[in-house]
């Protein structure tokens, strides 16, 4: 029940953030895609990951494609490809979604009985982020920094080329 | 339908809807949205096989899902710092006049 | 083999790394640089104190006093070519001499130099010469000496001309420059000529070098075309090097002009160690010079000897003479000093080593003396050189006066009491028992009452009357009104000054006929004390003919200079007055430089103009026919590049691009059609492998 | 607030007055039919919770009127009740009769959702916040992280605010908000992280907990460590640049940007954003406090007889004057500043703080550990605020657009 509600919200909120015309809604609700998301992962019993999908896809994601979206002006021309192109495009997607479910649905893998619900408490994922992942923590720590450089040096180079 | 099989079909549709925004649109930022849709139903995906799957107390799907937000925020901090760039040259985000490297 | 020996090498190495180091040093250093460059030879000369130590006891231990360290340097065929150092005692002395003086001189660079831009510039030059220069004291090889002796001749080069901004410094350091060129030219081909003969360049190698027994033997016995030994030929050719870096007749011209260099250098090159390295290096390769074969009397003299000998008493005179006429204080010195080598040749040519060496050693100390005194009189004049602007400075600049008169003293030979008395009698007394000749005996004498003849006149032009230093500059239009009043030097100046007069005067005790003790030195023997020297055969009568000689000179000085006062700077000469056909004739010195611009050099230029023309018309003509010979030849080899092989490979070439082009088609440059491409594959993919897992 | 609250109630009866508020709940929950027990009791709490600190925002409106008053020589308030104490009623009322003007081009649909979103954020935090013994809605396991994440919601509401008003203020206002916000959460967050390293622990019913005690008259506080001192400023400082009070109030200062994102709000959407505002900055000091000053303890051993929320809220209640002292003494900063001053102060401080942390934690306790962790705090903080005082050069500004 919960869980068609909130998948029902997530997909609601992705198609419009793929199909509205004005890019700052779009964002709104890819926020509310998210959002959805992370209320799914609450219920799957991964609080850890819905916070942290609130954390950083509300609150650092979709605030820095906000902030692209009003750097760059869009001068309205934007929306969907031409009409061949974009019936192609369906047709592509169509025929991508209509192989995975029918994949799922044909799966072998579905067929387990239902586990009880996990343990996922905070105290476990913190020792194995220390112990077992420490050297994938580390890992991704380089690669943000590396990430923050390196956008900050792409966003804001040339400096004396402005006259 | 079992709860995995529901979760793995709104993982598919998510991606499919991201999917679909990658093709069907010519703005890059939407484009970067499409993608980090489909990123998160790749997510989704991990999340459930943990939570239904084998071996649940090895927490992997869960790691596997917090480096792959970890990723996730650096390809969007690097993509939208692309995207600027792009747009201070070309003066444009739509990414069908973005050809230049045409054969 | 001691350690000093091993590590002689390092007395020329110090002042090297000196050098090099304030090469480095900005311009602003000038404390460093002198701080560098006086303690790099100060250290030189205690290393050369421990030398000369070592070969007193070598000696009066009764060991060998020669101690050789060689070392190869380059194979070349199946031969090695070896280089070497040696310790003899013409090398401790030689080494104590230049290490002691030059660090005088440095001091005294400290002060002279101090107004100067190029301070650094001065002391790296001053040290890298101190490094050559020692380079040939202590170098086993011919071919060792020579390298330094080229870098000496460089540096004297980069010295003289060190105001290059001044156009007579920089042609004087050019004519330094070119003049000694043509004697080192000699001094190569004799080198080459005794490395075919003798197959070696070491001097000493355990009996294997070119100056030892079998070597010379060999070189006495190989007749030339012309009838004369290998040996004289290339002693000959060397000594022909000493000429022109000892400022011989006819080399003689460019050691005057050398004066435009500040006086240090003056002092230090070119009066006492680099011109000395001519006769250095007669001395060094004295037994080349004296090789006889058995047959003819070992008493007589070869012909190398008798050439240095007449050389060497022809400059003696030739160059006094000149110096009796000119009128710049550090001119007069130069002749002086070229008189003075010419002194030391006849020594060497009468005498042997001992002789020739003792009067360079204690020429060195005086006549430094005297160029650095004559530096301070410059210096407390405002760089004033002429000495008919001098005068009355004796009781301006006392210190100055004082070792000024030691000085001029020594180099009159003033008897008994200073150095010069002592070494020019052993010349004189050698000269008169020459078995060729007497006439070089009576040449000597003459320069002897020359040499205290111009010494008295410069002295009482510089020193005494009254000062016309006023007048010179109330002629030109100087900026500032008052006239300058010549002041005593600064202590750094003034210190060398007083320890170089007193080694003047001392100096002489360790020759005299009654303990030849640097007679006996050199040759390696211990030294007896007997009085019964001055007894021998002819010494007393000698003693007294030159004491007689420097009177009569001095006597003669003082009747045309000393009588009045000299009151004006533009009166002309009392010799003037007298003689003035010859005065002029000496003033312009014999006119030897214009005889070399008209005969030498006029042909020079007129050969060079004779190979510019063939240059320009013949073997350019050669060239070009060849030139557009291969043109042609080009030309044809394009044609058939452009017509046959070109048009095959742009057929491939255009193939290649057109189905490029049709490839490049499927790139599209959109990210989206790549996209829907990889979207089409993925479902396939997924089909197919379904499809094949149900099969 | 469940069966173990329930449980304790019937034990420690001497504390009555500590947990009435259970009681009270309780009794009425039991009252109710069995099936919607459960949802009765979440909504009592949420009342609660939301007319308390709808009160206390009452109060502070007109304290911080008064107080900034008195701070700038003139009365404040001073007309309606006595000496202008229901002044927060009339304010209450005027707002919400007001005409509420839309601009004409204005974004509808979000230029409504945007107060609400903010309120509702704000509000969403209070669950994790213990405010007494046994009174906390949820005691999650991601308490402080739940925090966090709710907390920058915030900044998705604000950007609505500013966004959907089509007007250059607004937007210039939101986004130096937002700028100014997800930078100060940096040192906000690692700041807090101690506490964590700490505790162990994200719950923030745990931290709470391990700050109990006393050691002869101090409390287990981590405000009386070196690191927990240091990170107890840098936090306090953070959190008024996160909301956005003097003189970190650029985004809506009224002399700049006249008053930032909320310029074309009036009537009870503006209310609401004062709310929102207020609450958010409530929620901080009630972490700040749950993370360093020992949530609801006591301070001193004989006072522990005094009801744990009373506590809470004198604490809460001190921090408030703090921030209104703040406000009326402190002026503006200039963006640069800020920002200079997030990035090249407060992190690097932050981040030696931890460092700071891990030492106390890893050296045996005495005199030395503590030598060595003040030193830890107080060089770097010399080094940086003397490179900070000397970097003052003056130059023209450069402003940089994505052109």
């Amino acid at each position: 029940m919960l869980f068609t509600i909130f998948a029902a919200l997530t997909i609601a909120g992705a198609v419009a953030a793929i199909s509205l015309r004005n890019l700052v809604h779009s964002v709104l609700s890819l926020i509310l895609a998210f959002a959805g998301l992370a209320a799914v992962y609450l219920l799957l019993g991964a609080q850890f990951i819905g916070f942290a999908q609130i954390l950083v896809y509300v609150g650092a994601v979709a605030i820095l494609i906000v902030f692209t979206i009003l750097l760059t002006r869009n001068d309205g021309t934007f929306g969907t490809s031409s009409q061949a192109s974009w019936n192609l495009g369906a047709l592509i997607v169509i025929a991508v979604f209509g192989t995975l479910a029918w994949t799922i649905h044909s799966s072998a893998a579905l067929q387990h009985a239902l586990p009880p619900q996990p343990e996922a408490t905070m105290q476990q994922i913190g020792t194995a982020l220390m112990v077992r992942f420490a050297l994938p923590l580390e890992v991704i720590g380089l690669l943000l920094t590396a990430a923050l450089i390196g956008a900050a040096t792409i966003a804001l180079h040339e400096k004396q080329e402005r006259p | 339908m079992t709860p995995l099989s529901s979760c793995l079909m709104l993982s598919a549709l998510l991606f499919s809807v991201g999917f679909a925004g990658v093709l069907m649109r010519r703005n890059a930022i939407l484009i970067l949205i499409g993608i980090e849709l489909m990123l998160n139903a790749a997510n989704l995906n991990f999340i459930a096989f943990w939570r239904y799957g084998s071996a649940p107390e090895a927490l992997t799907g869960v790691m596997f899902v917090i480096f792959s937000i970890g990723v996730a925020a650096a390809e969007a901090a690097v993509g939208l710092a692309l995207i600027i760039s792009i747009y201070r040259h070309r003066k444009t985000t739509q990414i069908d006049r973005i050809n230049s490297m045409r054969g | 083999m001691t350690w000093i020996v091993r590590n002689l090498w390092l007395i020329p190495a110090l002042p090297a790394l000196a050098a090099g180091l304030t090469a480095l040093a900005k311009r602003h250093q000038r404390r460093y640089s002198a701080a560098l460059a006086i303690g790099a030879m100060g250290l030189s000369f205690l290393l050369s104190l421990c030398a000369f130590s070592q070969v007193m006891l070598a000696i009066t231990h009764g060991q060998p006093s020669r101690q050789v360290v060689n070392f190869p340097w380059f194979e070349f065929g199946n031969q090695w070519l070896k280089l070497g150092w040696m310790l003899d005692p013409l090398t401790a002395i030689m080494l104590v001499m230049v290490t002691f003086v030059g660090l005088l001189i440095f001091i005294y660079s400290t002060g002279y130099m101090a107004h100067d831009d190029n301070f650094t510039r001065f002391f790296c030059f001053l040290s890298l010469f101190a490094a050559a220069m020692l380079g040939v004291i202590i170098a086993n090889s011919l071919l060792l000496l020579f390298m330094c002796w080229e870098l000496v001749g460089l540096t004297s080069y980069l010295l003289i001309g060190f105001w290059y901004h001044k156009p007579s410094a920089a042609a004087a350091a050019k004519k330094a420059f070119i003049t000694t060129r043509i004697g080192d030219l000699a001094f190569l081909v004799g080198m080459l000529w005794l490395f075919s003969q003798a197959g070696t360049l070491l001097f000493y190698d355990q009996g294997a070098g070119c100056l030892e027994h079998s070597a010379l033997t060999a070189m006495v016995a190989h007749l030339t075309g012309i009838g004369m030994a290998a040996s004289t030929g290339i002693a000959l050719l060397i000594f022909a090097g000493a000429v022109g870096k000892s400022g011989q007749v006819p080399l003689h011209v460019w050691l005057p002009d050398a004066m435009e260099g500040p006086t240090p250098v003056s002092a230090l090159i070119h009066a006492a160690t680099m011109v000395a390295a001519g006769v250095f290096l007669v001395a060094r390769v004295y037994p080349l010079m004296a090789a006889h074969s058995d047959a003819a009397s070992a008493l007589s003299a070869t012909t190398a000897l008798q050439v240095v000998t007449w050389i060497g008493a022809i400059t003696a005179v030739f160059a006094a003479l000149i110096a009796v006429a000119q009128n710049d204080i550090k001119r007069i010195l130069a002749y002086s000093t070229v008189s003075q080598l010419g002194y030391m040749m006849m020594g060497l040519g009468v005498g042997g080593v001992a002789v020739g060496m003792f009067h360079l050693i204690t020429h060195a100390f005086f006549k430094s003396l005297l160029f650095m005194g004559a530096g301070s009189v410059i210096h407390g004049c405002h760089e004033e050189q002429d000495i008919r602007r001098m005068g009355g400075l004796s009781k301006l600049m006392p210190v100055t006066f004082a070792t000024y008169a030691v000085g001029m003293l020594a180099l009159c030979g003033f008897p008994l009491f200073f150095s010069g008395f002592w070494s020019k009698d052993a010349i004189l007394h050698a000269a008169m028992g020459w078995s060729i000749s007497r006439i070089p005996f009576y040449l000597g004498s003459l320069g002897a009452l020359l040499t205290a003849f111009y010494m008295t006149r410069q002295v009482y032009y510089v020193f005494f009357g009254t000062s016309r230093l006023a007048s010179h500059h109330e002629a030109t239009p100087a900026a500032h009104t008052a006239p300058p009043t010549p002041h005593e030097s600064p202590s750094s100046m003034t210190f060398p000054l007083v320890l170089l007069a007193s080694c003047a005067i001392l100096l002489g005790a360790v020759g005299t006929p009654a303990w030849p003790w640097f007679d006996s030195f050199l040759s390696g023997e211990a030294p007896i004390f007997a009085f019964a020297g001055f007894l021998e055969h002819g010494i007393l009568p000698v003693m007294l003919t030159s004491t007689l000689i420097v009177f009569l000179g001095l006597a003669l000085g003082w009747w045309f200079y000393g009588r009045q006062p000299i009151l004006s700077a533009d009166l002309p000469d009392a010799l003037e007055q007298l003689q003035p056909g010859i005065f002029r004739v000496l003033q312009n010195k014999f006119y030897v430089d214009e005889l070399y611009e008209h005969t030498v050099i006029r042909w020079n230029s007129a050969l060079a103009t004779f190979s510019d023309w063939l240059d320009r018309w013949v073997w350019n003509g050669v060239v070009m026919t060849v030139s557009n010979l291969v043109l042609g030849l080009s030309w044809l080899a394009r044609s058939t590049d452009t017509y046959l092989v070109n048009t095959s490979f742009d057929e491939g070439c255009n193939t290649v691009t057109t189905s490029g082009k049709l490839l490049a088609r499927l790139q599209s440059g959109r990210t989206q059609s790549y996209l829907r491409l990889v979207g089409i594959a993925f479902a396939a993919l997924v089909l197919v492998l379904i499809w094949s897992a149900r099969s | 607030m469940t069966a173990l609250a329930y449980n304790s109630l019937h034990h420690a009866s001497p504390q009555a007055a500590d947990q009435i508020f259970l009681i009270v709940q309780h009794w009425i929950v039991s009252h109710a039919p069995a099936g919607l027990q459960s949802l009765l009791a979440i909504l009592l709490s949420v009342v609660a919770i939301v007319g308390g600190f709808g009160l206390l925002f009452a109060i502070t409106t007109i304290l911080e009127r008064k107080g900034l008053g008195r701070i700038q020589n003139r009365y404040g308030p001073n007309r309606v009740g006595f000496f202008g104490s229901l002044q927060p009623i009339a304010d209450a009322i005027k707002s919400l009769t007001k005409e509420d003007i839309v601009p004409q081009t204005a974004d509808k649909l979000v230029h409504l959702l945007a107060p609400i979103l903010l309120v509702l954020a704000a509000f969403s935090v209070y669950a994790v916040l213990p405010v007494g013994r046994n009174m906390v809605l949820v005691n999650l396991d991601a308490g402080v992280l739940f925090f966090f994440a709710i907390g920058s919601v915030t900044e998705v509401a604000v950007f609505m605010a500013g966004w959907s008003s089509r007007n250059k203020y607004s937007l210039l206002g939101a986004m130096r908000a937002i700028a100014q916000m997800i930078s100060y959460e940096v040192p906000l967050i690692l700041s807090s992280l101690t506490v964590i390293m700490a505790t162990g622990s994200l719950s923030t019913v745990t931290i709470v907990e391990k700050q109990a005690g006393f050691s002869r008259i101090l409390p287990h506080w981590f405000l009386f460590t070196p690191w927990g001192f240091a990170g107890f400023v840098l936090f306090m400082i953070a959190a008024t640049a996160e909301s956005n009070r003097s003189p970190f109030d650029l985004p809506e200062g009224e002399s700049e940007i006249i008053a930032g994102y909320y310029i074309e709000y009036s009537g009870f959407k503006f209310a609401l954003f004062f709310l929102g505002e207020y609450l958010g900055m409530f929620a901080i000091s009630g972490l700040a406090i749950t993370l360093f000053l020992g949530g609801w303890n006591a301070p001193l051993p004989f006072l522990t007889w005094v009801p744990s929320y009373l506590w809470f809220f004198a604490k809460l209640l001190t921090l408030i004057v703090a921030f209104i002292w703040v406000r009326g003494t402190l002026p503006r900063l200039r963006m640069d500043q800020l920002m200079n001053f997030a990035w090249k102060f407060m992190l690097p401080m932050a981040l030696l703080n931890l460092i700071t942390a891990a030492v106390w934690h890893f050296m045996p306790s005495g005199p030395v550990r503590w030598l060595v962790s003040i030193v830890l705090v107080v060089v770097p903080y010399t080094l940086l605020g003397r490179n900070q005082m000397h970097k003052s050069h003056l130059e023209k500004r450069v402003y940089r657009f994505a052109e």
